[in-house]
């Protein structure tokens, strides 16, 4: 097996005095699709921020294509190649929808597929387009959902991760984001997808992770998963 | 009678027509749906009936009065609450503290300048049976600030019951919440049901099809259609703009 | 009172104006975009015409001293920026007040243990120093380079802010750092810079201040506070609206200075004039930002952009 | 002896504190380090300008470090604040920078002196010397402050001619443009103005710049003096300044005390540490008539009175009136560029010997 | 609440321990006669009031008002101005005080509340100057150089011409207005308050008027304000439009951010840091700012909520969330303060 595009050892947090997390291991291969699986309050957004270096951790590794990553500046790490959809969307509430997507566009000769440019994601988000010159603060949640999925698209990253990706989203628009998603996927995208619809997760998702009080405790594919549905009730209250 | 009357209520950002004409009833113990994409006008609505946005036309009737012109602070009084799609809660404040507010400023007035706020009986009675049935009792007195996404969603619509509302109007309740607290929250609002009317905003289909008694299909600031959720289930347009094939 | 005097003075507010837009400029950088409450930007002046008295001093040489004040104000913007402006960004404005604060009682009296309690000489570039007649009355040349040098700035600022994508980025990043950091910008470093072209402004204004008004410890203060008004009437972060400001602070500060005493003259006993007209006068800019803010409480030109 | 000195040692008009401390210093050390043959202790305070600092430090004086006599005092609003302590208290006070008319007046304290002048005589002798030179028509100025309108007031009691314009602008107002053009379309024979400190630099530097200066001449008190002086520099040419004392006065106490303060602090005198001087020197034989016991406060003030008409001024002739405000003479000084360099001349005194508005109104004691 | 308990927060105990050591001061410093300190003592107690009065408006309502000198002059003038008529009673002072600092704060607050943010900032220093240019041209009543005031207050048997009278009726004040702000935390009124800065279109949403809880808060705060400058006239004899002058207002400022914004015992705590501070410095150089102002900016570096915050700290607490219930508990967040963005 090559190395995988992203690795997490043992990854442990704490807000203040509270440790959130305790021990969280993965790994996500390039061109992969991981999903980090749990309940509300478990730690999957603590992980995300860790990964991008928003939050210090307190023990553990994250290695980008082998390298130590963690401890390093947010920036530096985004420029490896990662992006981030953040839970509750946070777009730029000054900016206007086409500053949010240009002021931190970037191009990654590394990346692989077709290029995102303003043109590509509009096409993607018609309803952006129409939408280009209000400013962020003045979106429906929707829009803004979109919005901070063309943002990060706009980065050209190698590994997306989304937290909450379809959260708000009209069932016809999620749906659309699922299939986008998957022709991400496609096109060698490598992702993290956090979000409460596991069974279109398990549809185009790889390998799943099921996070409980900061810790790691199921890894499977997408066929092992449904194979037990225990875990899915056990862990996800199905 | 309807507890809840619309007569062509209008706003307008600029040249955007963002609610068109919406004329709504909604009855005493009903659970009423508004479906439609995203920027369809739904929570600009909410924003309307709940009074923090005036509107450029039309009427709102609450309860057999004309609240129209009254600000929000009036019609949460008058029992028409509201929740945030965007979480707002208090975040210095306790779990209990935030519920305990709500559930005083919805019935009396806070001009009180020496005894806590807490002590107030009725008020955190109120505060404490929200929480109960949200089930973040265990949570009562964790700093607001201090909980997950999913237990703010939670929090945001303790408060709104707190106020022992006559009328709900809830903004995307479920939305960040995992599949186990949605299907609690569920649970919640099937009872809550007949006791107070509801306007419900989600996208959580299976949410909306097992609570609703009516939805309403908001599209681009239009009411395109009206129904149970049989008939919306099943109608071509709706599925076209909105459902997709997502259900079946 | 004949036209002609009016218009010398309606001249006279606009130069005024300019001169207080070349403060603003620097201050609506940091305060508008970044978000950042700098009470220091009167030291940062003040430190701008200091050096450039001392380089001027040296040097003989009136350019020199100019780019010599903005080098110095440039480089300390950097390091209180380094030091502890980075610090506060994501602090509420308070904190700001209060660190700022500090500063400007660290520079005053800097100023006075390095240079003593005296004000220092400045004297206006030889090339300038005649007068130019206008209208009869004679203007100190000198004025005129102000105004050039303001407009070029205002030009600079328009630019930087609204077209360029650093500015969009501290925009963004006034709001959300993290963000804006977990998307791949080193926005502390941009912070950084834009701070620090903040206080080379307010080198350049102290500078070329330094010829007609005193250089002294504490000769920021004053200057300050007319600053924030017309940033606050201009509408917070809007460099337009900081330019408009600081011409319509500028005209009605002059005129209200020279025509309110006559008109009071006028219509009340000479007694009451003499004592009233002046303390309305200076009253009269604290008046106009009050009304302005309760009528438009965004100011007159809000940024566009949040 | 322990002496307490206040002045305002920070802010805008520090320079003024520092003259101050460093002029009554000067006199400790040549007088051996003691006043009236005692070894002398000199605290500082810094009253910042502030009515309620100063009054504080007054009070820490008195109670605390029980100081045989207080000088400094500050600025008018300062020594105005202090007045009720230092009554009530009846501790001997020296004013080296204040002689407000209340207190030279009804409100005068038999404790309360000042070593400076009474605030309206620079202004008198203006107005008189204006008069002298024939001046027909002069635009006055000054900040719109109690003071401000003070030396206006005083420059008219003694001139006669035509006011052509009384204006009074902001107090710290940086730019006068506005002002200068009013001036100038009112074509005067002369201008007086009141600018202390900065603003007084502002001013006359926009005169001059506005090309008003020296064509139109300038008199003015507390504007052009050692402390503007090193900033104005050839600005100055045209000006003529009223004052009880300048570095130029040619006395021969004057001069040794000139000489001797730029040699020990590199800089030329103010007026305010002539007046602090001259205090360090009024002590000095109020205290030796004492025998140095001061806990008889009536005596001690009375002592200093007395020494008021002994000591040798710096200023030439002086003595207290009855109000304990200076008699004493006022000059012209005149600045003008000669080879290049700006010189500093006396042209005239006139007011000598002179008393106050005021006195008639202090009930004698 | 004065009874020792040892369970009791550091937070807490160490103010009333400071309240315990002001209450005893005059009796040692007139045992050591050291009488001045009685009258260095009675100016910080005096700010420690108009700082927590500042606090209410500041700390719990997020109102950042840059115009509070106003009040404090209002009370000075509401002294200066009868007394120069040969008015003593300390009653009419007292009336005059509340009456011009409740209706000025009205109307300004009215105005300004329309406002927010910086523009909050502004608008209050823009009345506060009004003021402050208004008093310096009242001639008649001393203009810039100020007032004399030859008739303190008299209230009953007191007068408040005597330091040490000043001193005890100030710090009854002060503990009276401390204790009722401790209480106001957590009363509804408070609760309303401290919500509306932290969110105030929810406390509109929970059928709060916004409005009318600040501009209360507000008018209140001048009210509290007047009366510090009220005991202030009196303690210095005089009254000076210095009073007003916007670094006033910026030190009041100063002094409720160093001692922790919204929180009960800041704001004593706070003046006499900043306060005692200048004084200490003061006495070992003449360019006491040079130390003095770093020593600000290091404050105002510090990550814990001011020096109730640092006192919170040093007690290394259990690693629970707070429950903000506390009396002296900071906020954690940053708030959205009204003047704060
Ligand atoms: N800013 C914070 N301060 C203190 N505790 C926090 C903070 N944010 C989250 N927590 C706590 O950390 C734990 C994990 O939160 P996290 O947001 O990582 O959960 P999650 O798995 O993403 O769940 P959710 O579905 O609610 O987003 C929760 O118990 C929460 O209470
Ligand atoms: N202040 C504003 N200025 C301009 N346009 C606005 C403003 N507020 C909202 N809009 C626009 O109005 C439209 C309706 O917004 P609204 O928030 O009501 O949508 P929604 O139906 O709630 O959508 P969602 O399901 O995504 O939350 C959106 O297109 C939005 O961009
Ligand atoms: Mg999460
Ligand atoms: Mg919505």
């Amino acid at each position: 097996m090559t190395t995988p595009f992203l690795s997490v050892q043992g990854l442990q947090a704490a807000y203040g005095h509270a440790q959130v997390l305790f021990d969280i291991s993965f790994d996500v291969a390039p061109g992969q699709v991981v999903t980090l699986l749990g309940r509300n309050g478990m730690g999957r957004s603590t992980t995300v921020k860790c990964l991008f270096g928003m939050m210090a951790s307190k023990g553990g590794t994250i290695r980008v294509e082998g390298e130590r990553v963690d401890g390093q500046r947010s920036h530096r790490i985004a420029r490896r190649g990662l992006a981030l959809v953040p839970e509750g969307r946070q777009v730029f509430p000054n900016l206007t929808v086409e500053e949010n997507l240009v002021a931190t566009a970037r191009k990654n000769d590394h990346a692989q597929g077709q290029p995102w440019t303003l043109e590509r994601v509009y096409t993607f988000f018609p309803r952006l387009k129409e939408r280009r010159s209000n400013l962020g603060s003045q979106l429906s949640g929707g829009e803004q959902q979109m919005l901070a999925i063309g943002r990060a698209l706009m980065t050209n990253p190698r590994l997306l991760v989304l937290d909450e990706a379809t959260e708000g989203l009209a069932p016809l628009i999620r749906l659309e984001i699922w299939n986008a998603l998957a022709e991400l996927k496609r096109e060698g995208l490598s992702q993290i997808v956090i979000d409460k619809n596991v069974s279109h997760l398990l549809g185009f998702a790889d390998q799943h992770y099921v996070i409980e009080k900061g810790k790691t405790v199921w890894k499977g594919s997408s066929n092992e998963l449904r194979a037990q549905p225990d875990i899915v009730h056990q862990y996800l209250g199905v | 009678m309807a507890m809840l009357r619309t007569e062509a209520l209008s706003k307008h950002y600029g040249a955007l027509l963002v609610t068109d004409a919406v004329s709504l009833d909604i009855n005493q113990g009903e659970l009423h749906a508004i479906i439609g994409p995203n920027g369809a006008g739904k929570t600009t609505l909410i924003n309307q009936l709940s009074g923090e946005l005036a509107s450029d036309r039309g009427r709102v009737w609450f309860d057999g009065q004309d609240v129209t012109a009254l600000p929000i602070q009036e019609r949460a009084r008058r029992g028409l609450l509201r929740s945030y799609q965007i979480t707002s809660i208090f975040e210095e404040f306790s779990v209990l503290e935030n519920a305990t507010l709500s559930a005083l400023g919805a019935r009396e007035h806070a001009m009180r300048f020496w005894q806590p706020m807490l002590a107030n009986a009725r008020a955190r009675r109120d505060a404490e049976e929200a929480l109960e049935a949200t089930g973040l009792v265990q949570r009562a007195d964790v700093a607001a600030g201090d909980l997950g996404y999913g237990e703010r969603r939670q929090l945001e619509l303790a408060m709104s019951l707190a106020a022992k509302p006559k009328f709900l109007l809830l903004d995307e309740p479920m939305a960040g919440m995992s599949v186990q607290e949605s299907a609690a929250v569920t649970a919640l609002l099937q009872r809550l049901k007949r006791r107070y009317a509801i306007l419900l905003v989600e996208h959580d289909m299976d949410a909306v099809f097992a609570l609703a008694d009516r939805i309403s299909v908001l599209v681009y600031g239009k009411v395109i259609f009206t129904g149970t959720p049989e008939e919306v289930r099943n109608h071509p347009e709706v599925r076209a703009v909105y459902l997709g094939d997502e259900v079946h | 009172m004949s036209s002609t005097l009016v218009l010398a003075q309606l001249l006279n507010g606009l130069q005024y104006g300019v001169l207080l837009f070349l403060l603003a400029a620097g201050l609506t950088l940091v305060f508008g975009i970044m978000s950042f409450v700098n009470l220091a930007h009167g030291s940062l002046y003040m430190m701008g015409a200091y050096a450039a008295a001392v380089a001027y001093a040296h040097t003989e040489s009136f350019g020199l001293s100019v780019l010599a004040a903005m080098l110095v104000a440039l480089l300390l913007g950097l390091v209180l920026e380094v030091v502890a402006v980075s610090r506060l960004y994501q602090r509420d404005h308070l904190n700001h007040v209060l660190a700022t604060f500090g500063l400007v009682l660290f520079f005053n009296e800097l100023v006075r243990v390095i240079w003593g309690p005296q004000p220092v000489f400045v004297q206006v570039p030889e090339a300038l120093s005649g007068t130019v007649n206008l209208l009869g009355f004679t203007y100190p040349a000198y004025r005129f380079l102000i105004i050039a040098v303001g407009l070029a700035v205002a030009v600079g600022c328009w630019l930087l802010i609204n077209k360029t994508r650093m500015g969009m980025l501290i925009r963004a990043g006034s709001f959300n750092p993290k963000m804006v950091a977990a998307l791949g910008v080193n926005i502390q470093l941009l912070n950084a810079l834009l701070f620090a072209v903040g206080a080379m402004l307010a080198g350049l204004a102290g500078a070329m201040a330094g010829p007609i008004l005193s250089v002294q410890s504490g000769m920021g203060e004053p200057v300050l506070i007319t600053t924030l008004v017309v940033i606050v009437i201009g509408g917070i972060g809007s460099i337009n609206g900081a330019f408009y400001a600081a011409l319509i602070v500028g005209i009605v500060d002059t005129l209200g200075r020279v025509f309110l005493p006559m008109w009071l003259r006028q219509v009340a006993e000479r007694s009451f004039a003499d004592a009233a007209g002046p303390a309305l006068a200076s009253m009269l800019v604290y008046l106009l930002m009050a009304v302005v803010l309760a009528w438009r409480p965004q100011g007159l030109f809000p940024a566009k952009r949040g | 002896a322990t002496i307490g000195l206040m002045a305002p040692m920070s802010g805008p008009q520090a320079i003024v504190g520092q003259d101050q401390a460093d002029g009554f210093m000067l006199a400790v050390e040549q007088l051996g380090g003691k006043l009236g043959g005692q070894p002398v202790t000199v605290l500082r305070e810094d009253d910042q300008l502030k009515p309620e600092i100063g009054v504080q430090i007054v009070r820490k004086f008195i109670d605390k470090d029980k100081v045989d006599a207080i000088v400094g005092l500050s600025f008018s609003n300062v020594l105005m604040a202090s007045v009720p302590r230092l009554a009530e208290a009846g501790t001997v006070a020296l004013a080296t920078n204040a002689g407000p008319s209340p207190l030279a007046g009804a409100g005068c304290k038999p404790n309360v002196f000042s070593m400076a002048w009474q605030n309206d005589g620079a202004a008198e002798a203006m107005g008189k010397f204006a008069q002298d030179r024939g001046i027909k028509r002069v635009y006055l100025m000054a900040p719109n402050y109690q003071a401000g309108k003070d030396m206006l007031a005083g420059f008219k009691r003694f001139y006669k001619g035509q006011v052509v314009e009384e204006a009074y602008t902001q107090i710290n107002q940086p730019d006068y443009s506005a002002e200068l053009a009013q001036l100038q379309a009112a074509k005067p024979e002369a201008v007086f103005v009141f600018y202390p400190g900065g603003m007084g630099v502002n001013f006359v530097k926009q005169m001059s710049q506005a090309g008003l200066l020296p064509g139109t001449p300038l008199y003015s008190v507390f504007t052009v003096d050692g402390t503007t002086l090193p900033s104005l520099r050839d600005s100055a040419a045209g000006t003529i300044s009223g004052a009880m004392w300048d570095a130029a006065l040619d006395t021969p106490e004057n001069k040794k005390f000139v000489a001797a303060f730029e040699t020990k602090y590199k800089r030329t005198p103010s007026e305010y540490a002539a007046t602090a001087f001259d205090a360090a020197q009024v002590l000095d034989v109020a205290l030796r008539k004492v025998g140095g016991n001061t806990s008889d406060k009536k005596a001690f003030a009375q002592a200093v009175r007395a020494a008021g008409s002994e000591f040798k001024s710096v200023r030439g002739p002086f003595k207290f009136n009855t109000n304990n405000m200076p008699v004493q003479n006022y000059y012209a000084f005149d600045a003008k560029k000669e080879g290049g360099k700006l010189v500093v001349r006396q042209v005239g005194t006139p007011l000598t010997l002179h008393a106050d508005a005021y006195v008639a109104q202090c009930a004698p004691r | 609440m004065t009874t020792f308990n040892p369970t009791m927060r550091l937070g807490t105990l160490v103010p009333l321990l400071v309240f315990a050591a002001l209450a005893m001061l005059p009796f040692v410093a007139s045992a050591l006669d050291q009488s001045f300190y009685v009258a260095l003592f009675a100016r910080i107690i005096i700010y420690a009031i108009a700082a927590s009065a500042l606090n209410l408006a500041l700390g719990y309502g997020g109102l950042v008002s840059f115009g509070h000198a106003l009040f404090l002059g209002l009370g000075s003038y509401a002294v200066g101005i009868p007394a120069f008529h040969e008015v003593s009673s300390g009653w009419v002072h007292l009336a005059l005080t509340l009456l011009a600092c409740g209706v000025v704060g009205y109307v300004t607050g009215l105005i300004s509340l329309r406002t927010s943010g910086i523009a909050f900032i502004m608008i209050t220093l823009a009345f506060a100057q009004m003021g402050y240019f208004l008093f310096v041209s009242l001639k008649q009543y001393g203009g810039d150089d100020g007032l004399s005031v030859t008739l303190t207050s008299r209230i009953g048997p007191l007068d408040l011409g005597d330091s040490v009278t000043v001193y005890f009726v100030a710090l009854a004040v002060l503990a009276a207005v401390t204790w009722w702000l401790a209480r106001l935390r957590n009363a509804p009124f408070g609760m309303a308050l401290r919500g509306a800065r932290q969110n105030p279109r929810r406390v509109h949403a929970v059928g709060l008027p916004v409005i009318r809880y600040q501009l209360t808060a507000y008018v209140i705060s001048a009210m509290l304000c007047g009366l510090a400058g009220m005991l202030l006239a009196n303690l210095n004899a005089f009254a000076s439009p210095s009073t007003l002058a916007w670094a006033i207002s910026g030190e009041l400022i100063v002094m409720v951010v160093i001692g922790g914004m919204g929180t009960v015992f800041g704001p004593l705590l706070g003046a006499l840091a900043f306060l005692g501070l200048e004084e200490v410095i003061k006495s070992f150089t003449e360019h006491w700012m040079l130390v003095f102002g770093p020593l600000i900016l290091l404050i105002a570096l510090m990550r814990n909520k001011g020096l109730v915050g640092l006192l919170q700290s040093l007690e290394r607490r259990r690693p629970v969330a707070e429950n903000g219930n506390s009396p002296v508990a900071a906020p954690r967040v940053r708030p959205a303060v009204k003047g704060g963005l």
